[in-house]
């Protein structure tokens, strides 16, 4: 019963990970990963993974994507697109790593405690809300529900920061924000997902 | 007289019978104009298939024959040949092509049934024009010409030379020999190339039915099968080859020394050089660009101490034309630009260094004299070998250049040999697919390489820790591992892919070949014809095919020269009669056509006021028919007729 | 008959390509399994500067959809210069077919190599698509009238 | 943003006769953490600032890397894929906006190098930054992955600008490589340890400053030094400066105006000689 719901599961997540990867131009290109490690070398993170960006491929191959997405390697990528830029066979890994990271939220699969889909979650919460980020909101609030204490350790950086001109306390809302809540509504109406190129 | 036609139409197995209705097209066919037989087969180039045909023609007296079966390209001689064997002019024979442009093509077995059915009455309303022709035998010359002095070309040239047919064999440096007069040792068994190169490029200079033309090439091409008419242009020596006898003084005596391309750099040589002491022809040459009498107007010390009077600063440049019958086009590769991968450092790191000049360096009477050395004249401590530099790439070459895997198992090899250093060789796969090539692989794995499986990201000289500092650090993952290593190195050598020649574009022109997607010359069929191309008597060897390692590129030289010999053995070739001819009674004299014709096959005859086809000259592109504002010109068996003959039967 | 094909508009066009560039290509295509639609029916000539603009208007007037004209590349023409020829003459005929009223896409010239299998099978898919969008050409009704 | 690199890019920028004029009521370009929670309405807030730019019909200029590479991408995936193309624009038009993909996205660094030019910016100078030994840190993602602009790997349009105005780019071959900064706050210890390669690569090649382009980087690089130097037990003292500053300060203008007396590791050692000899 339980291997044949993690077998369903695996398989709903591998039909939105292809769709949404193929919808990228050039994104089938991910079938064609010779295995050849440039992407691990190349990235600035991967000593620190629990799978390398070329075992995330080679996973996906496996049908073992949930195994990748509970991983903190989606979460290590910085978005340096070293392994995009290098890639022999011009797989976007960047954007695949992005795709993961939106799998994972989507699914709840991320790690106990990973910091970065919270970051990501208000990030958008603050943008959707004001149509830019406020920085001090942002870092706050993020300390408030990952690490109430760090606030403390943060305030004398905060304050020198403020002192120099450097942060700004009040967010700024955009006139446009009812522009921008309209088009984000259409997009949610349109589907999560941009879907394959059709023809 | 009402035609009697009959159509065939070939299953090809399940190559066409899957995705096309093979009977409905028969029956289609059967009830088409004049067609009084028509069958579908399951191998109509077999045998019994074309026996079936002939006896048709002789039982049901058929004047016309339609196959409907693979592109003419494969079996349009088959077929022509057969109706002929049964007395039936082998042009009024026509072939439908529905397996490479209809059956393989889709999946809707509908649709493809009835395109297969147009393209089929097309060719039966197109063979009822179709007119008995005779082919043109013209005699075939038995000289042949063969461009590229390398393996493949030194080997085709020799074989042709022995069997007492004339060769001018074009090099366009000073020297024949190729890469292969440049490597050390050979894999998998080790030899050395010189020791089993030079003994050839010895016979091709001294025997007497080759014609080196070295320090040559050829700048245009003309003519048909067996009437070739090649230009060549030899770049002045200043050295006449008549009189040097090759005993060097000149080279011991010049005083410029500059860098040597054959050492890559790495070595000096003198401003009349030969590019190494083996050279064929001998004769050296003088480099123009810094001989301090072609760039400063003093010196001479050459002309002084040459003993034969050879030195002759007069020499130019000059042209000869040659006449053959078939050409050998052996031109061979360029090895990839190193520095186009910046992350590998080439040009930035002085240690980074491309496989070719590791040969230089290990070579006996290379610049170091066979020393594995570094820069600083230190012997390295550890060395890294790179593989598929360039190749398996998107960014560069997508193919994998088949030589690699196995040269950097040599140098592997060399290194350890010479050497006390440590051996890492960074692979994505071992290829090692050839006699003997996976023992040498099992061989160098007994000898202590380490080998790391993955591409290597990044070569760097920032180092993170002291055992670090003052080292090359490859970056790799080892992907058995899915460790992401930092190996610290004194030296790195880049296996560099092998690539179509920068000038292949231009050759491909000159002798009208066609190039694949890779940019090295396109082969006729990649199975079954691939050292012919599309040209008749134009044959390819070697490299500049695509890469390949010296047996594969011998095997070629070999394989070419058979199929040179077997075409000069006919003694006579055919031509194809798809000629243009001109109606004198309709020709208005415009002389429109004329100045469109690339052979000038079409003359003015001045008394009778028309123009005139030299038909020996025509090559039968059409271009003069479609041109024709009088419709006075027709090519055979492409007539006007015939081919709005099939353009209405496709729209009907 | 089908039921199914034939509400969907299945275009007619006649393609003229020269043995040695296009005709190679639309072989390697096949030799490739590339799959494209099967609405060109191809006829060989030696050099696309055989091809007279009267085939074109013939095939346009007789039925066709559309025509395409596939030969060798510039500068790679087995008889060193027969498409270059092809291009200009195919200016003329393009300026007259805009005269009939016969929209541009429906009459191509295009280059392929003997290595380009995909290229041609990508370039029949785009004009099937674009005829099919166009309809018919109904010369008959619309030129001819 | 960062007030110092937004005044001095202002000041710079008129200065050299750039028509820079604020997007009106910009939003959020969708980099980074957002594009990893919604992929369309990343691409959807991008294309609102590239629509309103072209109802301006104005190049959008940015001064931060992230917001060139989603504004960029945005443009590429319009320009390659029909179906991303209708998406985009029905979406937009429920807010009666449009894009045709007309705008140029360019980073300023781009704009002052290759449209206006070295004789342009030399003829700018008052007071050469001589001998001032820079460090030219691109980060990643100006020339990752379109390398549209420069080289992806190794770019050299920072180092010529920097020569432009006298100072020297000192040899830095992690110039294009990840300082770490998204990652800080999620996982500070692998964000501290690729700051510390920055800074000890800098140091090894007698940096005095670096000199940086984008917001987040500067912000990683000076703001968290002590961190490094207290989790490496290392002693860096390098200040960052944004290329505006530099420049800034080569054509006359004040430190007050540039803002360089806000930055968290002072500058005012490394600048004062240069300063003080030059004038």
């Amino acid at each position: 019963m339980l291997a044949e719901r993690a077998d369903r599961r695996e398989h709903l997540l591998r039909d939105v990970f292809l769709q949404d990867i193929y919808a990228i131009p050039g994104g089938e290109k991910i079938k064609e990963c010779i295995q050849c490690g440039t992407c691990s070398a190349s990235c600035p993170t991967s000593y620190a993974m629990d799978y390398t960006p070329r075992e995330v491929i080679a996973a996906f191959r496996a049908g073992l994507l949930d195994r990748v997405l509970k991983s903190n390697t989606i979460w290590l990528c910085a978005s340096c697109y070293y392994c995009t830029v290098r890639c022999p066979s011009g797989i976007k890994l960047t954007d695949i790593m992005y795709e993961l990271k939106r799998l994972a939220i989507e699914f709840d699969l991320a790690q106990e405690g990973a910091k970065a889909p919270v970051v990501s979650k208000l990030f958008v919460d603050n943008v959707n809300k004001n149509g830019r980020v406020s920085e001090a909101g942002l870092v706050s609030k993020f300390l408030l529900k990952t690490n109430p204490l760090g606030i403390l350790k943060m305030v004398p950086r905060a304050i020198k920061l403020l002192i120099r001109g450097r942060m700004q306390l009040i967010p700024h809302r955009i006139e446009g924000i009812a522009e921008v809540e309209k088009c984000l509504a259409a997009a949610a109406s349109l589907g999560l997902h941009p879907g394959p190129s059709e023809e | 007289m009402v035609e009697k036609i009959g159509v065939y139409i070939c299953h090809c197995g399940t190559n066409i019978a899957r995705t096309v209705d093979c009977k409905a097209v028969a029956g289609y066919a059967l009830g088409l104009p004049n067609v009084v037989v028509a069958r579908d087969y399951l191998y109509t180039c077999s045998d019994p298939g074309q026996e079936m045909i002939k006896n048709d023609i002789r039982e049901s007296g058929l004047t016309r024959v339609v196959v409907a079966s693979c592109s003419p390209l494969m079996h349009e001689t088959t077929f022509r040949r057969a109706v002929a064997d049964a007395g039936l002019n082998p042009f009024l024979f026509q072939m439908a092509n529905i397996r490479e442009q209809c059956s393989w093509i889709s999946e809707n077995r509908e649709l493809a049934t009835t395109r297969a059915k147009a393209i089929v009455g097309a060719a039966v309303m197109r063979v009822e024009f179709n007119e008995p022709l005779e082919v043109q035998k013209v005699p075939m010359n038995p000289n042949v010409l063969i461009v590229g002095g390398g393996i493949a070309g030194i080997e085709a040239a020799l074989q042709i030379a022995d069997s007492g047919k004339r060769v001018y064999l074009v090099e366009k440096e000073p020297t024949i020999g190729g890469y292969m007069a440049r490597f050390d040792k050979t894999f998998p068994t080790l030899d050395c190339a010189a020791c089993i190169l030079t003994p050839k490029m010895v016979s091709v200079g001294q025997h007497p039915n080759i014609e080196l033309l070295s320090y040559s090439d050829v700048t245009d091409f003309s003519g048909y099968v067996g009437n070739f008419t090649a230009r060549i242009r030899r770049r002045p020596r200043y050295v006449d080859e008549e009189k040097c006898t090759g005993c060097g003084q000149c080279e011991q005596k010049c005083p410029l020394s500059v860098l040597s391309e054959f050492d890559c750099g790495l070595g000096k040589r003198k401003a009349i050089y030969r590019p190494f002491p083996q050279a064929v022809p001998s004769t050296p040459v003088i480099d123009r660009e810094h001989c301090l009498f072609f760039t400063k107007g003093v010196c001479r010390v050459c002309e002084k101490f040459c003993p034969r009077g050879a030195i002759n600063f007069e020499q130019k440049e000059r042209f000869i034309d040659v006449q053959v019958g078939s050409a050998i086009i052996a031109t061979g590769f360029d090895l990839f630009d190193a520095s186009r991968v910046k992350e590998y450092g080439y040009g930035k790191f002085p240690n980074v260094i491309t496989s070719l000049e590791f040969e230089r360096l290990t070579h006996a009477s290379g610049p170091t004299v066979g020393k594995i050395v570094l820069k600083n004249g230190r012997t390295p401590e550890s060395v890294a070998v790179v593989h598929c530099v360039g190749s398996r790439d998107n960014n560069y070459n997508e193919y994998c250049s088949r030589v690699c895997c196995m040269y950097s198992l040599k140098i592997a090899h060399l290194v350890r040999e010479k050497t006390d250093a440590k051996v890492y060789e960074f692979y994505i796969d071992m290829r090692a697919a050839g006699k003997g090539y996976e023992e040498f692989y099992k061989r160098l794995l007994r000898e202590d390489v380490t080998f790391s499986r993955g591409r290597v990201a990044e070569i760097t000289d920032v180092a993170q820790n002291s055992s670090e500092n003052g080292k090359l650090i490859v970056v790799a993952e080892d992907t058995l591992l899915s460790i992401v290593k930092r190996i610290p190195v004194d030296m790195v050598i880049l296996s560099v892919g092998l690539e179509a020649r920068r000038d292949a574009l231009q050759v491909a022109h000159i002798f009208r070949i066609s190039r694949s997607k890779d940019g090295f010359f396109l082969e006729k069929h990649p199975k079954l014809a691939p050292v012919s191309t599309a040209g008749d008597g134009i044959f390819i060897a070697g490299s500049c095919q695509g890469p390949k390692d010296i047996p594969d590129s011998v095997a070629q030289g070999a394989a070419a020269a058979a199929n040179v010999l077997s075409l000069i053995d006919r003694k006579e070739v055919e031509l194809e009669p798809t000629i243009a001819l001109i109606d004198e009674d309709s020709c208005s004299g415009c002389k429109i056509c004329i100045g469109l014709c690339p052979y000038n096959a079409i003359s003015f005859d001045e008394p009778s006021g028309h123009a005139v086809i030299t038909g020996a000259l025509c090559k039968g592109c059409g271009v003069c028919v479609a041109a024709c504002p009088s419709g006075a010109i027709e090519q055979q068996n492409f007539t006007n007729r015939q081919l709005t003959a099939e353009v209405e039967a496709i729209c009907a | 008959m089908v039921i199914g094909l034939s509400t969907r508009f299945e275009p007619k066009i006649v393609g003229f390509l020269c043995r040695w560039c296009a005709y190679t290509g639309a072989d390697l295509a096949g030799t490739s399994r590339i799959k494209y639609p099967p609405n060109v029916t191809p006829i060989r000539v030696n050099c696309s500067g055989r091809v007279d603009p009267t085939f074109v208007l013939k095939a346009l007037a007789s039925g066709a959809d559309g025509v395409l004209i596939a030969g060798c590349h510039p500068g790679d023409c087995h008889y060193t210069s027969g498409n270059v020829k092809t291009i200009r003459r195919f200016k003329l005929l393009q300026r007259m077919l805009n005269q009939f009223g016969v929209e541009k896409e429906r009459v191509r010239l295009e280059w392929v190599s003997a290595s380009e299998g995909e290229r041609y099978a990508r370039i029949v898919e785009s004009m099937t698509k674009e005829i099919r969008s166009l309809g018919p050409l109904e010369w008959k009704t619309k030129v001819e009238a | 943003m960062n007030k110092a690199y937004d005044r001095s890019a202002r000041l710079v920028s008129r200065l050299l006769n750039i028509d820079l004029a604020e997007l009106d009521d910009w939003n959020c370009c969708g980099a980074s953490a957002y594009i990893s929670i919604h992929e369309l309405k990343a691409h959807l807030l991008s294309a609102r600032n590239l629509s309103i730019a072209e109802k301006k019909k104005k190049d959008l200029v940015v001064v931060c890397p992230a917001c060139f590479t989603t504004l960029s991408k945005t443009n590429h995936y319009l320009a390659e894929d029909r179906k991303f193309r209708r998406t985009i624009s029905t979406a937009l038009k429920s807010a009666n906006l449009e894009y045709w993909g007309g705008v140029k996205v360019r980073h300023l660094l781009d704009v002052i190098v290759k449209d206006i030019g070295e004789n342009e910016v030399k003829s700018r100078v008052k007071r050469k930054l001589s001998g001032l030994r820079v460090a030219p840190y691109y980060g990643c993602q100006l020339t990752r992955p379109f390398g549209e602009v420069d080289d992806t790997q190794f770019p050299m349009m920072l180092d010529t600008l920097l020569s432009w105005i006298g100072a020297q780019p000192v040899s830095f071959p992690l110039k294009a490589k990840c300082c770490g900064g998204l990652l800080m706050m999620t996982s500070e210890e692998v964000a501290l340890g690729l700051n510390k390669n920055l800074l000890d690569c800098a140091a090894q090649n007698g940096a005095e400053c670096i000199a940086t382009i984008c917001p987040l980087c500067h912000m990683n690089i000076e703001t968290y030094q002590g961190d490094v130097n207290k989790r490496f037990g290392t002693n860096f003292h390098i200040p960052a400066l944004y290329f505006t500053q530099l420049m800034g300060l080569a054509f006359g203008f004040s430190r007050k105006e540039l803002g360089i007396d806000e930055e968290m590791v002072s500058s005012r050692v490394a600048l004062e000689k240069y300063l003080e000899a030059a004038s």
